[in-house]
């Protein structure tokens, strides 16, 4: 009698192991931070053992194809797989990469003498031929355009397998700078043209680290390429783990399940340094926040609206709120600080509302203006819209709030239908005249731009006689004047120049960061 | 001659079932006199039920023809039939479900009277509904109450109430009280009587249980397996049954009687099962007359005596 | 019960093609353009943006795609390529569904052993303080929003006590808090349907025939009762599996499971068309063979049945 | 009565159910005898009292809302009501079993008639499951169904078979005691008439005893020898077929032989009991029956009657006898 | 028999009034103690919907960005949020849009269902084929995946999103309404009807629907509480209602970039939707029980 009940009850308990055991056949616990036993020592530190390294990372990457590259984050990745020409050392200067020694000939002609003996991770060897064909695939693809515009695609010469005669259209001030990102990488030829051009599923660089997996959602492994022609990484392999979810990085790298965790929100800085095992490093990156006003909106045609409402908005007390002081420094002009031609002593717009209440006088309106804000319906953005609201109703200026998702927001402003619309945009290659163009330029409305659609022939002439004066003063004059006229225009607010935020384990050595946000792994690795 | 208020021709009704067609009713044939009672008895699964729905047309004949008052009622449609419909009326065996739970004893008495626009303003309307709770004796204290307030006799009675509002001719009665105790069998049998006589009314009486027909009805109908057996007035029947299962049939009834000897038999066997039914006589495979010809051809409804049908090969 | 299975098969088809249907119109007449949003805020200019579309084949009339869809899928079993990462939908789906299925195992064993426990109990000593009480518990279960519960979970099993991975998936340990979370609910719900489905048998004649036959309670209710009740509870395992298929989107995003609900949603804000198409593709198949063997479970569960499925 | 072989003794047995519209009083000081080899008839309508009084006898009432209020049951010289848990499930099946009215439904729908039956048999004895399965199909065979049916479910039987197959199971293990209640209600009437002959026979072959509920004089006529007539919870006439069928003496009693059809009657006069049952939670004061007595008179109103031996064996429960 | 109250002359025309059969439901309903505790619940919820401005210490709206991220203090019982706002205010406000969306959306969900559900219940075949066919289509979909692609596609905002929840609730309430039709259709007192002549319509609006009403009534109460989450759910995701609006949903969103240092930001509104879905789900028991005739005492 005994036996039938349990033998029934046990009959129940595996049906429910049944579903449980379908829910847990995952692979052995691979959990990778276990300490290793023994390391050599360097001075009073002694080098782990332990060689791979986990990164959260905060969105999945587009694609390993490094033309297809511009969020911040598959630029780092690619970057460790593939190298370009010419690169940047921390403090922006330019340095020989690939490309062993160089010199102008003349206005339009470079000469790039390529190492020798470079493998790609394919056993292949670095020749011209692979320089000339990444240019003109890159010249093919949608994003990395922008950047080879000004190259003459009829005007490569390899006269040796290991010297490339490249030549611009005309002038280009910014050429170099251009050369070191990361979208215009040195692919291999043979490589490429066997994956009918779809680099994506398996990239053949001459990086540090040689690509290693990819599971969408999950995360990216790379792993070192040991026959690497510079120095060879310490780390054996990194994964980059994806976590979408803010507060779950911050919980992954509190709780040490991570080595390292990026994009982290401003308010949790304060108890991340306090915590002991770790370092929070905060460092000043290209990139400039705005609010952009739509000068083709007739609410924002004018000048003395756009002025007002800069006098309207006490941007210092947001930017505490959004960031607080760890997070970001104020902005003073669209360049932002480390970059040449930047103009240091604007005089700012201070919050003055009685100001404001008068130049909307001026401009006709008391206390009937209606304005619009469109925004990512993020946690940032939906805290600035209160605030700029709260502070707008002073004036007399009603602001609608109307958050949109990832893509209804992209399609709105690209037909320039937002009027008042907060904009990150970044310098990749480190030169004001890139960033001012992209930013104000009349030819870049709408997708891409800086959503102020700003049209201005002096500006524009400005921008273009500087790209091609190779005169560096000269140049950096013609930004400055333009920075003037921008701002006398009030075509935005600035917001801040945000740091970029990166959180290691107190284990964590050799991090040296470069502001274009790129972070080069080679040089990381543990200590005890 | 009395009138024919009554009259059905070779009925069928089929189901259609996965395994075939269910022989439900298979060319029953009888006529009921007015003012007079025709019962269908028989055991479970024999069809009376499903006659008592497809005379009153809530179920539609596969086969044959319904003279009501003389007119095929199969050939009217939907208005001309509502307009019938006031004549012919049906009460249910189950108290519980055949009263909506939700209604009121009045609206539920009321509810004919309202969908034929019986009357034009409310008193006229609760004048007659009264009339019909004293009729099937009812006290009208009740008017409020709501069915699973009241026991299963006052159940019946609404039910009879409602069933008389619009003063039928005909009604069909669904095993009226096969669902009561003995005590309050009684009252509502004496009631059915009572109303017959005073309203002139004919009823088409179907249940199983053989002491009850034997009180109320003049002539029986004995069913099996979706055929009549054996026709005739109650007083014959009871006398001297022919039909082998109509014997079998009255002798397992129980008696309330002691020392009285008993000559049961007892049949074998299950009922067959009505789909897709073999040819020959339905009872052949439990009956001790048997003989070859009962196994191939159908036995059909034959005059053993006046007004004494049977539907048997061997009298 | 071949024969019944392959036509239950085949009554998926009309019900797949009018799911691809619903999910294409709803995506086509969503705003937004895939092409922009891939080339993101700084990226593409005009041309760049025409160029995508081009090769996205996002400027063929709706006919065109749909049928282009379906011609594939039926042709050659291909759901077409992701936007983005370029790599065929199918495979992006195998990295991820694997995992959802898992989680949704996990917790439907959890939420099963959890529901049907409690339920039992409460049944058989119905009106006590342990059936208020279980009843209670399991009313929370369901009133608790399971992204809150992912949260507080995962502070105070990864941070505070560090017995937990807060996220990420590889081994059993990343399953538990996730599980939990989306378990809780279920468990919820099976312990009332147990409950309730227990009291309507246990008010069954037979019942009172096996205790009249001297039979111990236990056994009673263990073998007699819960045979009998099991039928309900299957349909509500099979329901809440299929639920869980799709639906833990908030609890994979929280916990950073690479599932095919996170997938999905991050999808349809892209405007990934051929990533949404496919996946909700899949997860209706799934609910649907769910469901099938939900139905093919009633036949070992009740005899009556199986006569049925012959 | 001879106290030696006295199989069961019920004294001044009451039950109460209390629910929210009050506490219902189902079965009233009631007082019942039965030897051994005895077959008892319980008659009586819907709300006397008859399950309840049997239900108590095997203490499968559900506590609430049920309760003993006080009375004792011998079984065999011992009182039920003071056995434990254990003991009385050793008693339930073994010494007393019991059949319910709807075939329909007391069977286990999951289980094979041949595994229920087994059941019962390896719950009292230590016998293997597949011996146990072969005694089963013995007992099969015996209320005359083919032993290889032991591996049908229930849904496959039909009614009468179904109802062969609790009778089966109530006899397994030989009890001395068998509660039939309503056994053949659910039946049509040739398929009783087979089930009835059937119990007859074995009755007899094993020497139970029975207590037969049923609202059927006509049945009680054909099975059992001794007959209680009980209404709103209390006995009101006993005594012996003899005495109840021919000199029946409580006017309710007389009333159900009156108003009962009778295919044999010649008349078809029914003589209905005016009234309906008394509310079971405000049972009238004195004579339970009074409200629907013909015979009624003052005392019967506020005065219970007491219970009169008007002739050897035969008590009746009224003033005016 | 308790409670009928009629004089016994019969000229008097009864002013029948269809009283006893609610009191029925309302009298069982009472004596469950729990379901009566939802009730209290409930009303709160409701009184605090509809008296916001009145019992509110503060403007839900009114920034002030001193003393942001406050803890619970004497004059913000539930402290203050990110941008100084009174939490307690917030969440008494939160209550209108979260129960205006549990009720509409519920309302929606359940006359397309009950309506689709009825058609098909009663008339059956291919209709009822059709009809079951779409909503299989629907349950199919997992709710929140539906609501997220309705959201997108009509837009974000308060209406879009309760047509979305309606919408994605709405098989359920079809299937519901479709099942207890068709047991009651089959009912006695419905062929007595039809022996009376009456018409589809008169049998649909008098026997049909009132018989059919108890499953969707606790059907309603139990997903007023599922439309409630869907709303959080939506507004944790992004697409939630056009802030400054007090949201319980979108507070919770908000906040959970906070949770660490200041856990009360998501603790009220978490409880308050918490509250909210447990009186619900205590009602529905409740009616369930008080509705089912077959659990009379």
């Amino acid at each position: 009698m005994k036996t039938k009940v349990n033998r029934f009850i046990t009959a129940l308990l595996v049906m429910a192991m049944f579903f449980a055991l379908t829910g847990c056949s995952g692979t052995p616990a691979d959990d990778t931070n276990e300490p290793g036993t023994q390391g050599a020592s360097t001075g009073e530190e002694i080098v782990s053992s332990k060689d791979t390294m986990t990164v959260a990372i905060d969105r999945e990457p587009q694609s390993m194809d490094p033309t297809a590259t511009n969020i911040s984050i598959t630029c780092t990745i690619v970057s460790q797989i593939f190298d370009t020409l010419l690169d940047f050392d921390p403090d922006m200067n330019i340095i020989p990469s690939l490309a062993e020694s160089y010199e102008q000939i003349d206005d339009v002609t470079y000469k790039f003498n390529l190492r020798k003996g470079v493998k790609f991770h394919n056993g292949e060897e670095l020749k011209a031929s692979d320089v000339v064909f990444s240019l003109k695939r890159a010249n093919e693809k949608p994003v990395s355009r922008a950047y080879t515009q000004e190259i003459d695609m009829e005007g490569f010469e390899t006269p040796d397998d290991y010297t490339v005669i490249i030549r611009t259209k005309e002038p280009y001030a910014a050429f170099y700078q251009s050369l070191c990102v990361s979208r215009l990488s040195i692919v291999n030829e043979k490589a490429t043209l066997e994956a009918e051009n779809d680099v994506n599923s398996n990239p053949v660089g001459t990086g540090p680290f040689k690509f290693a997996s990819w599971t969408a959602g999950d995360n990216v492994t790379i792993e070192r390429n040991d026959d690497y022609w510079g120095e060879t990484a310490k780390l054996k392999q990194v994964v980059f783990r994806i976590i979408t979810e803010q507060s779950s990085r911050v919980v992954e790298i509190e709780s040490g399940g991570v080595d390292a965790a990026l994009v982290l929100p401003a308010v949790d800085y304060e108890r991340l340094e306090d915590n002991e095992d770790i370092d929070l490093e905060l460092y000043t990156s290209h990139y400039v926040r705005y609010i952009a006003f739509n000068t083709t909106q007739d609410s924002l045609a004018d000048k003395r609206v756009r002025q007002a409402l800069n006098y309207a908005t006490d941007i210092d007390t947001i930017r505490d709120v959004l960031y607080t002081e760890k997070g970001a420094q104020k902005a003073t002009t669209p360049v932002p600080p480390g970059i040449e031609g930047r103009h240091e002593d604007l005089a700012q717009y201070d919050y003055n509302p009685e100001k404001a209440k008068e130049l909307l006088k001026e401009a006709g309106y008391d206390n009937d203006l209606e304005i619009s804000f469109t925004y990512l319906g993020n946690t940032t953005n939906t805290l600035m819209g209160e605030m700029l609201q709260e502070q707008w109703k002073d004036v007399g200026v009603i602001l609608t709030l109307n958050p949109l998702e990832s893509g209804a927001l992209t399609e709105n402003a690209n037909n320039m239908r937002q009027e008042v619309m907060p904009v990150r945009s970044a310098y990749s290659i480190g030169e004001a005249g890139e960033g001012l163009m992209k930013l104000f330029h009349s030819s870049n409305h709408g997708p891409g731009g800086s959503r102020v659609n700003y049209t201005n022939p002096r500006v524009d002439e400005l921008l273009e006689t500087a790209k091609v004066t190779m005169d560096e003063n000269e140049r950096n004059e013609m930004y400055r004047e333009v920075q003037e006229i921008v701002h006398d225009e009030a075509l935005m607010i600035y917001l801040c120049y945000e740091y970029t935020s990166v959180a290691l384990g107190s284990k964590v050595r050799g991090f040296n960061p470069i502001p274009t946000e790129r972070i080069d792994y080679s040089t990381i690795y543990f200590v005890e | 001659m009395p009138e024919k208020l009554l009259e059905v021709k070779n009925l069928k009704k089929y189901f259609k079932t996965k395994q075939g067609y269910l022989h439900a009713v298979d060319d029953v044939n009888f006529a009921i006199n007015r003012g007079k009672t025709l019962s269908l008895v028989g055991e479970s699964g024999c069809g009376k039920s499903t006659i008592g729905r497809v005379v009153l047309r809530l179920l539609e004949a596969t086969a044959g023809e319904i003279y009501f008052e003389g007119a095929n009622i199969r050939d009217l449609d939907k208005m001309q039939m509502r307009k019938y419909r006031k004549k012919m009326q049906i009460v249910f065996q189950d108290p519980y479900s055949s009263l909506d739970s939700r209604k009121s004893v009045y609206e539920s008495i009321a509810e004919p009277l309202v969908v034929q626009k019986a009357f034009t303003n409310k008193k006229q309307y609760a004048k007659r509904v009264y009339e019909l709770m004293d009729t099937s004796g009812l006290a009208q204290r009740f008017a409020n109450a709501y069915p699973h307030e009241l026991d299963g006799g006052r159940r019946q009675r609404v039910g009879i109430a409602r069933a008389l509002a619009l003063n039928p001719s005909f009604i069909v009665l669904d095993e009226p009280v096969s669902a009561l105790d003995v005590s309050i069998q009684a009252q509502v049998l004496n009631l059915l009587q009572q109303l017959q006589d005073d309203l002139n009314l004919t009823y088409l009486f179907i249940s199983h249980d053989l002491s009850v027909v034997k009180h109320i009805s003049d002539m029986v109908a004995v069913m099996y397996l979706g055929k009549i057996v054996e026709l005739a007035n109650c007083k014959s029947i009871f006398q001297n049954p022919v039909h082998p299962y109509t014997k079998a049939l009255l002798s397992a009834v129980p008696i309330p009687k002691i020392n009285v000897k008993l000559n049961r038999i007892i049949l074998e066997g299950d009922v067959p099962s009505p789909i897709n039914p073999k040819p020959g006589c339905r009872f052949a495979g439990r009956c001790r007359l048997c003989s070859s010809v009962c196994k191939e051809s159908d036995p059909v409804l034959t005059e053993v005596d006046r007004g004494h049908f049977v539907s048997c090969f061997n009298k | 019960m071949l024969k019944y299975i392959i036509r239950r098969v085949l009554m998926l088809i009309p019900v797949m093609l009018g799911v691809s249907l619903v999910v294409f119109t709803l995506m086509y007449i969503t705003p937004g353009n895939p092409a922009e949003i891939l080339l993101g805020e700084e990226g593409g200019s005009k041309e760049a943006i025409e160029l995508l579309e081009e090769e996205m084949g996002l400027n063929d009339p709706y006919i065109v795609r749909f049928g282009r869809f379906i011609w594939n899928l039926v042709s050659k079993g291909d759901l077409g390529t992701c936007y983005a990462t370029r790599q065929p939908v199918s495979q992006r789906i195998a990295q991820t569904f694997p995992n959802t299925l898992k989680l949704a195992g996990l917790s439907v064993g959890l939420a099963v052993v959890i529901g049907v426990v409690l339920g039992i109990v409460s049944a058989v000593k119905q009106y006590s303080i342990f059936d208020n009480v279980a009843m209670a518990l399991a009313m929370l279960g369901t009133s608790m929003p399971n992204f809150w519960q992912g949260l507080l979970l995962m502070i105070l099993f990864s941070i505070h006590l560090q017995w937990l991975p807060a996220s990420g998936f590889s081994s059993f340990k990343h399953m538990i808090l996730p599980a939990v979370t989306i378990g809780t609910s279920s468990a919820a719900v099976i312990a009332r349907m147990t409950r309730s489905s227990m009291l309507e048998v246990i008010r069954q004649d037979y019942i009172s025939t096996a205790r009249a036959k001297g039979q111990s309670e236990i056994v009673v209710i263990l073998r007699h009762a819960l045979k009998n009740a099991l039928i309900p509870i299957i349909t509500t395992v099979g329901i809440r599996f299929g639920v869980m298929m799709g639906g833990a989107v908030l609890t994979e995003s929280i916990f950073a499971i690479p599932g095919i609900g996170k997938m999905m949603v991050d999808a349809i804000k892209a405007r990934n068309y051929p990533v949404v198409q496919g996946g909700v593709l899949v997860i209706a198949l799934a609910f649907s063979v769910v469901n099938l063997i939900v139905d093919i479970l009633y036949a070992f569960a009740d005899p009556r049945l199986k006569s049925q499925y012959r | 009565m001879e106290q030696k072989n006295l199989l069961l003794k019920i004294k001044d047995l009451t039950i109460n159910y209390n629910t929210y519209d009050g506490i219902v009083k189902a079965v009233e000081g009631l007082n019942l005898s039965m030897s051994n080899g005895q077959t008892l008839g319980l008659v009586g309508e819907t709300g006397a009292g008859k399950t309840t009084t049997v239900k108590g006898i095997m203490r499968l009432l559900p506590d609430p809302p049920a309760k003993i209020v006080r009375g004792e049951i011998y079984f065999d010289g011992e009182n039920l009501l003071k056995k434990s848990k254990k003991e009385m499930r050793s008693i339930r099946g073994k010494q007393i079993s019991m059949i319910f009215q709807d075939p329909m439904t007391s069977l286990n729908p999951v289980m094979t008639v041949g595994d229920q039956i087994a059941e019962t048999i390896r719950l009292h004895n230590d016998i293997s499951k597949k011996q146990s399965f072969e005694e089963a199909c013995t007992m099969l065979e015996q209320v005359g169904i083919k032993g290889e049916r032991a591996g049908d479910y229930p849904h496959q039987l039909s009614g009468g078979m179904k109802q062969r197959v609790v009778i089966a199971m109530a006899l397994a293990c030989n009890p001395k005691l068998l509660i039939a209640d309503e056994p053949t209600t659910a039946l049509d009437v040739t398929i009783q008439a087979q089930v009835l002959e059937m119990m007859k026979k074995l009755i007899a072959q094993y020497n139970t005893s029975v207590i037969m509920i049923t609202h059927d004089l006509g049945i009680v006529a054909e099975t059992c020898d001794y007959i209680a007539i009980m209404y709103a919870g209390e006995i009101v006439e006993y005594g012996t077929k003899q005495h109840i069928f021919l000199n029946a003496k409580h006017p309710y009693t007389k009333g159900l032989f009156a108003c009962i059809p009778d295919i044999t009657a010649e008349d078809n006069k029914l003589t209905p009991i005016e009234g309906l049952m008394p509310d079971p939670t405000n049972l009238p004061k004195g004579c339970k029956f009074y409200p629907r007595c013909p015979m009624a008179g003052k005392e019967c109103e506020n005065e219970n009657p007491a219970n009169k031996e008007i002739e050897n064996g035969h008590f009746v429960k009224c003033h005016f006898v | 028999m308790s409670n009928v109250t009629l004089q016994e002359s019969s000229e008097l025309v009864p002013t029948y009034k269809k009283k006893s059969q609610k009191a029925e439901v309302w009298r069982r309903f009472c004596r469950n103690k729990k379901a009566v505790v939802g009730l209290i619940m409930l009303c709160v919820l409701i009184f605090a919907a509809i008296f916001a401005q009145y019992i509110a210490p503060y403007d839900p709206i009114e920034q002030n960005l001193k003393n942001r991220l406050q803890k619970p203090s004497v004059e913000h019982i539930f402290g203050t949020d990110e941008l100084g706002r009174d939490i307690l205010s917030r969440v008494i406000y939160g209550s209108r849009i979260s129960v205006s969306v549990g009720l509409i959306a519920v309302g929606i969900a359940c006359l397309l269902g009950g309506f689709l559900g009825a058609i098909a219940g009663y008339y059956g075949g291919s209709l009822d084929n059709v009809i079951m066919r779409f909503m299989d289509i629907a349950m199919a979909i997992p709710s929140i995946l539906l609501n997220i692609a309705i959201v997108s596609a009509l837009g974000s905002g308060l209406q879009n999103m309760m047509i979305a929840i309606g919408i994605s609730t709405m098989p359920r309430y079809c299937r519901i309404m479709r099942s207890s039709i068709m047991s009651v259709r089959d009912q006695e007192f419905v062929e007595a009807s039809k022996a009376a002549g009456a018409s589809d319509f008169f049998i649909i609006t008098q026997h049909i629907i009132p018989n059919s009403m108890a499953p969707m009534i606790v059907q309603i109460s139990m997903s007023v509480g599922t439309a409630i989450l869907s709303c959080a759910s939506l507004s944790f995701i992004g697409l939630g209602i056009e802030p400054p609006t007090p949201e319980w949903g979108a507070m919770l969103s908000t906040g959970r970039d906070f949770i660490r240092n200041s856990p009360h930001i998501t603790t009220f509104p978490g409880a308050a939707i918490m509250f909210a879905i447990y009186a619900m789900n205590l009602i529905g028991d409740g009616l369930r029980d008080a509705l089912d005739p077959k659990l009379k005492d």
